[in-house]
Order: structure tokens, then sequence, then C-alpha cells
């Protein structure tokens, strides 16, 4: 029982932001994927 | 027997890759009658061999080969049917007698006596493959197919690299073969040497049926016209 | 048009749910007993790690049936999974070693359970590879369908093996605090997770159907006598 | 099947330069090894199990592509699957594949022993890993070199798809290989074994049951 680890808060935003950084990606390549698909149809 | 189509094609489609190389194919074969599949390259020769030997399954369409189709069990027709396609299906490392051997072995037969000899490859029974020339290569191919007597029988380009002594022992086998009542199916864009050795012919262009008829009337205007 | 209203609502009640759950997590939740503030990963760790492997069984249920029925549907959604899947493990990955490094003072730990997505992300990055080097649809469709249940049957064996290899030094990674507080945040972000990645499956099958479509179209049909 | 076997040990006796040569391949592999962990003798010799099991690996991709090479140079796959099922053409393949990468465990065993100074122990144990592990390198190896010969880019397909499949059976067969080694206090070789056994059966069942999709035109 050490106690609580202090901060590391720059690791919680890192794990955060490259998650929604990811995901934001990945969804913006969905929306301009289908649209292509949607236009040549 | 003779009351059954061997070969009975319906709206036979294929696709290869992302391109149709055969649309729409009616057509029906008899037991015991030889077909000379003419057309310019490219025009879907092999591909139809190669579903004709159940290797490939059809994209689309019906194909029924001894009276039963081609989507269930192909075992049975398989054991029926003898492909020489445009490769010879040997492996270069091997002899012609390790071949016959393990051929008639798969096909659980008796290896007859003198078959290297009918092909004229019997002084070189025991060079490995890769040391062969091409015509060779196909002789020992025909060998295959007189091991194992096939009913249906599909040649693609059997003329293709041979000299003029093989041609003429190509020659011989289809006669043999067709005395014997067996079917023949002969692709070659060489009409003039497959038209004595067929009854009929079908003419193909782009993957699809131009023209079909007795072996004898066509010709080579019409195999050029077709394909423009 | 329907199908997709129906997609874009569940991305938005997706979305929605994963900013309210992260809003909890990040800002009202209180830090945990021994990891502290670096605990907060967990609410979007755990969320990731359970739709990796939902979206992988579902990935293998969609080969077997590919397999089983031939039609083309399975394949699309086949694609769609292996593809956000392989998405979720990489985050996956990253995640456990950002959490890692502040609470084992390393990235990478060889933790059986991060190693194991690790091998999984591996498997299934390598057949989405394999599909973009395969040229006939039917090929791509049923090799890969192949080769996603061998990848699949394998999981568990990777699991039992890495934790078996790494048994001297054990890690426990999960915290056992169950707190209302701390559970409720995780709880919404994996029902938005969940309502997102039903959305992408939805949308990214479609692109896949669609290109099918396009490279399949039927022999013309113009019949010549 | 067993006129299948036959081809399969002819081409291997037919081609044994190509067998010479993988052989080779493995003790250069060796001995890079060696030179990238240093020269401390210590540590290559706890590290004997290891590199004996990623040279049989790295050698593995080699010959199972060879093993198709074959197959497919000439057509020579289209003659056996017109008169042979695709399991048994695969079992047949797979088959002497596990016995050829078997062979080649043992014949390196003895050059791990020299290079690395490593006390071969219990040679028994060490033999059964060998057999079982190469067993668990076999029947996947097989199943995607028959799919990657057939793919673009062949040589990079093979091991994208293999080597992370086999990482249970590479696992268990260093640990196994370890316990041979360097004695087993904790009784554990038991497990590892039982485990490489397990990874066999469900691998050898299931690439069968899969061959039949890989090996027919779809």
């Amino acid at each position: 029982m050490t106690g609580m680890i202090q901060g590391g808060w720059e690791f919680v935003w890192a794990a955060y932001g490259i998650t929604g950084v990811a995901m934001g990606i990945y969804i913006a390549s969905l929306w301009i994927r289908w649209k292509a698909e949607d236009k040549s149809e | 027997m003779n009351l059954q189509p061997i070969i009975r094609a319906d709206g036979l489609c294929r696709r290869q890759g992302l391109r149709w190389v055969l649309v729409h194919l009616n057509f029906e074969l008899q037991t015991g009658e030889s077909l000379l599949l003419a057309g310019g390259n490219g025009a879907g020769k092999s591909t139809l061999l190669r579903l004709l030997s159940t290797l490939t399954p059809p994209s689309q369409g019906e194909l029924e080969l001894f009276g039963t189709s081609v989507k269930v069990n192909r075992r049975p027709q398989r054991n029926r049917i003898g492909l020489l396609g445009h490769t010879n299906q040997l492996y270069p490392e091997l002899t012609p007698s390790d071949h016959l051997q393990l051929w008639s072995r798969l096909a659980g037969m008796e290896l007859p006596k003198g078959l290297l000899d009918r092909v004229e490859l019997a002084d070189r029974a025991h060079d490995p493959a890769r040391t062969f020339s091409a015509g060779m290569c196909k002789r020992l191919a025909l060998a295959r197919l007189m091991l194992l007597n096939p009913d249906l029988i599909l040649l693609d380009e059997p003329f293709g690299q041979l000299d003029a002594q093989g041609v003429s022992l190509m020659q011989e086998a289809v006669e043999s073969w067709r005395a014997q009542g067996k079917t023949v199916v002969l692709a070659t864009h060489l009409i003039e040497r497959g038209k004595p050795l067929c009854d009929r012919a079908l003419l193909l262009a782009h993957g699809r049926l131009k023209w079909t008829g007795p072996a004898a009337e066509l010709s080579a205007s019409m195999v050029a016209g077709a394909d423009s | 048009m329907t199908r997709q209203r129906v997609a874009a609502a569940f991305a938005l009640v997706g979305l929605g749910l994963l900013s309210w759950g992260s809003y909890l997590g990040l800002w009202v939740a209180p830090p945990d007993r021994y990891m502290g503030d670096v605990q907060r990963i967990m609410y979007v760790h755990v969320p990731t790690a359970w739709l990796a492997l939902v979206v992988f069984m579902l990935a293998f249920v969609y080969a077997l049936l590919f397999l089983i029925r031939r039609t083309w549907r399975w394949d699309a959604l086949h694609e769609a999974t292996l593809e956000i899947g392989v998405l979720y493990t990489a985050l996956l990955c990253i995640q456990g070693a950002l959490w890692g490094k502040p609470t084992w003072g390393v990235y990478w730990a060889w933790d059986p359970r991060l190693t194991t997505v690790a091998v999984m992300l591996l498997s299934f990055a390598g057949i989405l590879s394999l599909r973009h080097f395969l040229d006939d649809p039917l090929r791509r469709a049923s090799w890969s369908a192949t080769a996603t249940i061998l990848a699949s049957a394998n999981v568990p064996v990777v699991y039992y093996s890495v934790r078996w290899w790494n048994s001297l030094h054990q890690l426990q990674s999960t915290p056992k605090t169950v707190n209302s507080a701390m559970v409720e945040p995780l709880r919404i972000n994996a029902f938005g997770l969940l309502a997102l990645t039903i959305a992408l499956i939805m949308i990214r099958s479609w692109i896949a159907e669609a290109r099918r479509r396009r490279d399949l179209a039927p022999p013309l049909p113009e019949i010549e006598a | 099947m067993m006129a299948l076997l036959h081809k399969e040990f002819l081409l291997a006796w037919r081609g044994r330069a190509r067998v010479a040569a993988s052989l080779t391949f493995a003790a250069a592999t060796l001995l890079m090894f060696s030179f990238s962990a240093g020269a401390d003798g210590r540590l290559l010799q706890r590290l004997a199990p290891g590199f004996l099991w990623l040279a049989i690996l790295l050698a593995s991709t080699l010959t199972l592509q060879a093993s198709f090479d074959a197959e497919t140079q000439d057509g020579a796959l289209d003659g056996l699957i017109l008169s042979a099922s695709a399991a048994s053409i695969f079992y047949a393949k797979a088959l002497t594949n596990w016995l050829f990468l078997a062979a080649l465990g043992f014949v390196l065993l003895p050059l791990i022993a020299a290079l690395f100074d490593a006390q071969l122990g219990a040679l028994d144990r060490l033999m059964s890993v060998l057999l079982l592990g190469t067993a668990g390198l076999a029947a996947p190896g097989t199943l995607y070199a028959a799919l990657a010969g057939r793919s673009r880019a062949a040589g990079l397909m093979l091991p994208l798809l293999y080597f992370p499949l086999v990482i249970p059976a590479l696992v268990s067969s260093v640990k196994a290989s370890e316990l041979a080694f360097f004695g087993d206090p904790m009784n554990q070789w038991g497990g590892w074994m039982s485990l490489l056994l397990a990874f066999c059966l469900i691998f050898w069942s299931l690439c069968g049951a899969l061959s039949t999709a890989i090996l027919e035109d779809g």
C-alpha cells in the first residue's frame, strides 16, 4: 500500500486524445468513402 | 446411355477477377460426339475447358456433366474427366516414370507397359521433367490421358509446341478415343487441324457463343469475322 | 434512406453517450484510491476492449456464415468488422501502454491481456492486408474468411500460453474498487461505443457492398443468338 | 493418400539440393542470431532454445513456400485436385513438411550444442518437443503456403499470416525446450507439452477442414 499515484494527467489526456482523434479520422474516412461510392452508383 | 447429353450448359457464365469471360452459354453435347472450340485469343476457350473439367465452378447459370450438376458432389464426375490444359500438370523434379507411377497409383490402376514408348519418351524415362522441351512435356501429359482413359477428354491447344511427329501422335490419340466412343472437346485456334477430328464446332468470341454447327462448316473467315 | 437515418441515429446517440460518459469519467468521478487520476483511462480503455472483443467475435461469426452460405452480405459485414476490430485493437494497445507507464513504470509489461491483444492486432491486420492482395472478389472473401476462423480459434490459445509464459511476474491491472460513481461513466461509455460501433459496422459494410456491386456487375444483358 | 505421400517424398528426394540449401539457411540464421546477441557465452547459452526455434521458424517459411511452388509451377495441383480430395492433398503435404521440419530440428541440435555450449540435457524430451513443435508449425504453415502461393506478393503474405498464428506453438516449444535443456525443477514440462498438443490437435483438424476452401477454385 504505497498510496495513491500522483498526477499522470498527461497520460489520461494522451489516451483520450489519441482515441478521439483516431475515431474522428476513421469516421471522416468512412464518410468520404461512402460519399465516393454513393456518387459512382 | 446416349439419350442423356454428357455436357449441358444453361446460361453458363464465368467471371475471372472482375471481368466476365464467359457470358450466357447454352449448348449440349451428346456422349461420343467430339466438339471443336474455336475462337481467337481471349475468346474464353480455356476458361470454358476449366469449367468443363469442374476445376472452376460457374459464376452463374447451370452446368451439367454426365447428367448431374457440377454444384453437387464433383468427385464421381472428376474420375471420368481428363484435362490437358495450357499447363502440363507436371512436377519439374520428377521423371516420366515417376509421373506415370504417381498417376496410376492415384487412380488405383495397374501401370500398363509401353506407355512411354507410345509417346516416344522411353529413352528419357529417368530424366527429370525440367530438362525437357515444351513439346516433350506435352507428350508426357498426353501419356497421362492415355493411361487414365477418361470418358470426357478436354484438350486445350493440343497441337501447340508439338513437332510434326507429336502432332500426328496427338491426332492418332484423338482418333482412337473417338473410335472408343469417348467424348472429346478440343479447343484450338488452328481450326484446320481440329476440324477433321471433330463432329461439331462451337465458335466463341469475347466470351459469347457466336455460332454452332457441324465442324466441317466452320471456316477461317467465320473465326476472323467473329472477333470484330 | 431510412437505413441511413438508423445509422445516423446510432452514431449520434453513441457520440452523445460517449461525450457524457467521458465528461463524467474525466471531471466528476473521484480518483481511484491507488491509481489516482491515471485510473480515468479505464473509462475509455475498458469499453474499447469489450467492443474490440465483440467486433472480432462478430467477424468470426460472419466469416463462418460466409463459408457456409456463400452470400455476399456476410462478406461485406466480415470486411467491416475486420477493419473496425483492427482499429479498436490498435487503440487498445496504445491506451494500454499509456496506462502501463504511470502504473507499472513501463509502457509494455508483457501483460497477458495486452499481449494477446497485440497478437490479435497482428493477425487481423495481416488478414486485412491479405484482402488487398487478392484481386478476385470470391477468392478474397473465402480465403480471408478461412484466415479469420483460424485466427479466432487461436485467440484463447494465445491468451493461455502468454499468461503462463509470463506467470512469474503476473501483474494485476484491474481496479477492484467498485464505486457507483466509477461504474456509471464506464457503463455509459460502453453503451455509447456500442451504438457508435453498430453505426460504423453498418456504414462500412455498405461501402463494401457498394464496391462489390460495382466490381461484380452482372454480365451485360444483351444476348446474341 | 499413400500415393500422395509417396509423391511428396519423391519430390523431396529429387529436390534434395533445395533441402540442403534450407539447412544451410537455418545454420546461417543461427550464426546471425549469435552475432546480434553478442559474445557473452552465458547469455548465448540461455538463449539457445529460442534461437533453435527461430531458426526452424525462419527456415520453415522458405521450405513451406517451396513445397507449393512445385505444385503451381506447371499446374500440377490441377491434376491432383481432379484425382484426389483437397483434404488428402493438404494432409499429405502437411505431413511431409512436418517430417522435414522435425528432421531439420534434429540436425540443428548438435549445431546448437556446439555453438552455444548448451548441454543437450534430456535428449528424449528434446526430441519429443521437436516433433510436437514442428507439427504445430507444419499444419497452419502448409495451409497458408497454399494460400500465399496463389496471391500476389506470396513471399510477404506467408509470414504475415503464419507468424502471428503460430505464436502459441512457438512460446510453448521454446519453453518446453528450455526445460529440457536446463532441467525442470518445477515439473512444468508436461504442461507445456499438453498446450502444444492442444494447439496441434486444433490446427491439424481445423486446417484440414478448411483446406477445401483454399485449394479449390471459388
